[in-house]
């Protein structure tokens, strides 16, 4: 899987829920685009993510 | 009292929200630990964000820095098309602070300067989604009316280049958007010291967004008290009437009457 | 907290006397009913008068238009010659109004340009005398060293004719005075908006002077108002130290790192 | 009597304190100077006025 | 003789023709009479034109006035979107005197500013029908590009609104047209001084075009020799490399040794 | 036939000599080997030197470098006081090359501005001797007329500091020297670039003098050739008449007809 | 038919080239647009105008 | 004898010609100021040296 632009293993079958936790990543603090498609917080859980997804995962930071 | 009395009335509408104040911060190139300081002396009610790649594990997250009741204004840099700007804005908005989005797409990466053509589609779609628009743009009047029918909330037009503080260089044609455009009008970019930031609000611009001139100053507390002095100084000028300027001659400013002269 | 800190520290000193205004206000051309708003928004603590002859009965005494505590500056106005300035400024001292007095000696009717020779000769004899002598000059850096040799206590470039609201025309060489002279800096004349009396304080100019670009606003309290935010602007900036200005390119705001780049 | 530039007629003899008020001059809002030299207020009594003398009177205005 | 050596070789090269001159002249606003002078003084190559109808019955033909050997410009003025700018520039062909076209497309009546957008659409037409696509344009980058891609001959971008005499108020911009675009860039529109045409070239820009300026002077073909003489200098000195500028003090043009110092 | 007409007909008058050139020359910083290709691409009539120290043994003579028929314009520089000058004034007469001198009194090393008073001390002398004097000066209209009333036959006022190409710093007020002064006003000193040369002959100065402008030049008979036409590009628009310059709105040069609108 | 934006009566057939010379047009110094298109000189002969059709004849002026 | 700010021993009595020649100036090149005073050309050969006098010789340099 693509994610951020590095290719991601995914040994077994993971929800973007538990992948954004396995990761480390605050769920309240970023946004997520899979695909192309952003993705609501409230899906997180009933996404499930495939070898073929490319996710984009981003936050604030500072800029003018 | 007076004073007051023109103050309080004089407010900012953008996107049906009201601000009173005219200067807006643009917080990249600052530590995160300044950034409230900035926020305090410069009286800022609207800070700029950019949105970047999350990385791996726990990151200090900048809006942990800005106190509550600033209004965010994510921007769309790094968009080099409507396409690109588009997903940003979205993205940005799926962070849940509110849908005002500061468009730019840029494809030049040695002076910044913004595609206006990319720039109206972009508005186009976004605002059809929802978004209050702000876009960037390089101060030219057909733009700035495609961008109006677009449905921009504002136009940004830039004083100069990014970060170049070299000051108001598109005076000339930000006079022309003042005249002839009837939306807020926020000089974006270029603007480099509080004297520049005044004048533009002399002229009628209705607010001015600050970035790097505040963020390469010595003291940049003091930097930005000092830009909010001087938006509101020149916002104050543009209400109470400039005064003529004489083109020859001067004029005394002291009774001519006779004085003395029997003694020559 | 920080806010204040940089601020009451900062005091202007002349003859021996503090200032925390570094707006002197010229009382000519106001309706006296308007002196004490304009003094009033502007915040000064300084403001200049002239002498002119008295007529017979009573007269209203502008004096009574004029708060306490706020430090009179008369001017030896209608003065032709280094002469008639002495008796002018004796006269005015013996209004007992203090000993501060603003020579200028002035023999050009059209553009009422100062005679810098006249106006050496002048300081030297008033400053003998005791008086606290701020001369009104053209910024001519010999002229102004003789003027601290003659013991001015201030020097009063002027910035453009009197009354004319050009502004800084004569910005080269004030910025010369500010590096070279050890006496309070103050731009008296021609500034006609606030961004030009901002523009002056950021220069590092102790004050600026101004009459007739209040007197000629809309709204001349408000103008008031906003040449005091400017005045004090351009000297938070000044001490807040102004960012470098870039002089080809542009430098970002926004992080450069790649971002949905792999899209493409 | 030269008096800010106009003659004036002084029939009888007059102190510049007696001529100040009989002109309703404002004596705290002016100030004197007798043929080129300054008249300080305590002087006004004792300063007796001559045909010849030259008075200016003046007041403080508004100037820039 | 290196005077002769370095102006011969030094040509203008658009859309495969070469020119000596620099100087391009508008024929608007003069009299038909004063047309040949004006084009002898200035030593021009290239003249613009416009497309009116004509009305029944003979009239004068402003074509017998230019001398032979002068290349024509049409414009397309009145054209207010690509589609009648086109219709315009093929009619202007059928008058057999070349392909040069100077494109505009103008909808705004007030400041009568270039509408890229539109231009750059007509540009793409007429370079495929084999025109020498000559833009006027609004000074802005992303568009410039555009023109280039679209196959302009040149690009035009404008100092100031047409017929102003304003000056080069986009002096920034074309700056950076001058070090981006691979096209000849023509400044058009605005250049009300000779020095102000003469900077322009300074700056690296590859002609000028010049029509009110000319027509608006007392003498207009004493002004138009001034122009040529202008353009040439500023060209001149482009080529030869400008000084550099000092920022603070001043240097010596004459010997700093020391001299008759021992009468100290 | 008109060309020739204005031209022959234009001369500058200096203390009884008449001159064709506008532009007089500095011959600073320049190796002697190239003085002569200067003066040819400048087409210079007159040339200034500076006094020195003869060295023992044979030294050039930078005299036999100068075309005959060039007027020599000595300079006083390194006096620093009005007997100074005077003393090097005798000296350069005593030369043997006529008796024009460029009076330059300075005692300040850092921005080398010249001293109006000692400088027309030195003018009454010299003039009194039966020099042909022209003094540097510092802009200032009331010492101008001190230099009129002293018998300067010209006044060379300096557009910036000695050297430092920054150009016409001191507009505003050489503007009014062009209007009160009835001698030939030559500004001297600043001067960087031809198009300022030319807008300084455009206000009406009578004539330009450069040195490091052309001495710091990538090619310096080229832009000796350049200065050369600016500055008479400058003195011909001055002589035709500036057209007027709009303030707000454009204007045509094509005529506003109705053309094509029926297929609207 | 339409000229100029004027309405012109065609009484009897014309060829453009008849036309032109009837209202005394200089051909030489005219360009002609015929409903939205081109009409080269050389076909001025053999172009019949017709009631419908729309003409646009320009010349040069002068402009910038 | 001072000349040109140098201390210079005058051995023996030399008018001013002599003593340009000796020291090989170009006198066509050259002025002479002497204690303050111009001396002029036609005046060299007649003008005794002492060693009280102070020359100044100076010559033309490029200069702006």
């Amino acid at each position: 899987m693509q994610c951020n632009g590095k290719t991601v293993l995914l040994p077994v079958p993971r929800t973007l829920q538990e992948f954004l936790l396995e990761q480390q990543y605050d769920c309240q603090a970023v946004a997520v685009e899979r695909n192309g498609e952003i993705v609501v917080r409230a899906e997180y859980e009933s996404t499930q993510l495939t070898d073929v997804d490319c996710l984009e995962i981003v936050r604030f930071v500072g800029g003018g | 009292m007076l004073k007051e009395a023109f103050i309080i009335t004089d407010l900012l509408m953008i996107g049906g929200h009201s601000f009173q104040s005219r200067l807006i911060l643009g917080s990249g190139k600052f530590s995160l630990a300044m950034i409230q300081a900035v926020i305090q002396h410069g009286e800022v009610e609207m800070v700029t964000l950019a949105l970047r790649r999350a990385n791996v594990g726990g990151e200090e997250n900048i809006l942990d820095y800005i106190p509550a009741g600033i209004t965010l204004l994510p921007n769309t840099s790094g968009a080099r098309n409507a396409g690109e700007a588009v997903r940003i804005a979205r993205l940005a908005r799926e962070m849940g602070c509110g849908d005002f989005i500061k468009l730019e797409v840029i494809h030049d990466s040695k002076y910044l300067l913004p595609d206006n053509y990319e720039t109206v589609k972009a508005t186009e779609i976004l605002a059809k989604e929802g978004f209050t628009v702000m876009p960037y743009m390089y101060p030219d009047l057909n733009a700035a009316r495609a961008l109006v029918s677009a449905g921009a909330a504002s136009v940004m037009p830039l004083g100069a280049p990014i970060g170049s503080n070299k000051g108001l260089c598109t005076k000339e044609f930000i006079r022309i958007l003042v005249e002839e455009i009837d939306l807020p009008i926020i000089v974006d970019a270029g603007i480099g010291r509080p004297s520049q930031a005044c004048e533009a609000m002399e002229m009628g611009v209705d607010a001015v967004m600050c970035n790097t001139a505040i963020a390469t100053a010595g003291n940049i507390a003091q930097m930005a008290k000092s830009f909010k002095l001087a938006v509101e100084a020149g916002r104050l000028s543009y209400l109470a009437g400039l005064g003529r300027i004489l083109d020859g001659r001067a004029e005394a400013s002291s009774p001519m009457t006779g004085f003395l002269t029997e003694k020559d």
